[in-house]
């Protein structure tokens, strides 16, 4: 397991091939990247900043992390978080998760992300043409995570 | 002593990131610090009223109202995340 | 939207770029990468090969990729799957989806490949230590792609 | 004219991976088509036997006993896929 949150951008595919390497009984790697969008909520977004809360985040990633090996048979994960200054296009997060089979792989990627929206203690703060604004919460993002509370 | 540390929208509101305070004699839980803060006035009135989305993490966990404070704790103060 | 049926190896990360380059909109990118194990059913596996029906299997997969943007606001979809020999921790398929936000790619992406793994002409024959062997379809499969139908 | 291929398991069985036939005068259906291959014996009367799990596809397009063939059509018979 490796959870990194960082200012430099990362390489998917150095990063899934490392996840990967040496391990000839994963047959499944779902993988998810978040981007900086140019538009949030009608507006134009000239770029962002991500602040977050050293220490706490890190191990609030970890548990979530292992929250998901506890629940589903996977063999590994990787989730890496940028911070610091964020343009349109620019990746912001990386989740992925290896497995002998695709289900546990997408549940679990899809898991970890949807608790690190509403765990992880990160915080964007956006520009647009009326200036500043820190990003609200969204509720559905609480309803996301809640669903895998269901029986 | 306790740390206070601020973030995102509510350490801009404070105008405070961090800050370190003698526990309040009478202050056992978050839910009395929080109360504690609010009689500051002004912004602390106003960011912490009940109702307002705050999240309070002890110790780097998130922590709830019942959540117990003692000496030497790092009680963070921060809006609801928005990472991801 | 692209389809590619292919010998070749294919570089998930360049793939990744190509599909989300130009489009600020993108805020979200599920991938799933299946790998050739070591292992199947209990036995060992050296090798596999894989035969697929030109033509159809295109069509297929298009027919799939097709169906998945009617289903979900999703902006593009790539599939690489490869023929022919490959051997363990070999890449065998890509399944990517671009779209706003993460609910839609995750759901499109495992989608696709649920119907790839049932409706795509794609038949595997693995070597193992008793000697090559058809691999049998795997009921977990039709019921993976059939949860698509719940109303 | 219509031209038959098989694939995979069932090619191997068969030993034949496509042929051109003339459509037989009373055949209009898959499920016609599938019962004249089995009058063949052996390796066709086992391996399409009602019951063993084999996939029929009519000009490229999944297809099902009661999908009409006409000439020129391109059928292919195959046994459930493995891809992925």
């Amino acid at each position: 397991m490796a959870v990194r949150v960082q200012q430099e951008d990362f390489d998917l595919g150095a990063e899934l091939l490392a996840l990967r390497q040496g391990n000839p009984k994963i047959g499944a790697i779902a993988s998810f990247v978040g981007l900086v969008r140019d538009v949030n909520e009608g507006d134009a977004v000239a770029g962002m900043s991500l602040e977050h809360y050293p220490g706490m985040t890190e191990k609030a990633l970890e548990r979530i992390v292992e929250q998901a090996k506890t629940r589903w048979a996977i063999f590994d994960a990787l989730v890496i978080h940028r911070v610091g200054d964020l343009k349109p296009t620019d990746q912001i997060v990386l989740v992925a998760v290896t497995g002998a089979h695709r289900g546990e792989a997408f549940a679990a990627c899809e898991y970890i992300m949807d608790y690190l929206k509403t765990q992880a203690p990160f915080w964007k703060r956006e520009q647009t043409p009326e200036g500043a604004r820190w990003v609200d919460a969204r509720e559905s993002d609480e309803q996301a995570a809640g669903r895998w509370h269901k029986p | 002593m306790i740390t206070l540390l601020y973030f995102a929208r509510l350490r801009e509101a404070l105008g405070v990131s961090s800050e370190q305070i003698d526990q309040p004699a009478d202050v056992r839980h978050v839910a009395g610090l929080t109360a504690w803060l609010r009689q500051r006035g002004g912004a602390w009135e106003r960011e912490l009223a009940e109702g307002r989305a705050f999240r309070v993490a002890v110790n780097q966990d998130m922590a709830d109202g019942t959540t117990v404070i003692g000496d030497g704790d790092e009680i963070a103060i921060f809006p609801p995340v928005t990472g991801g």
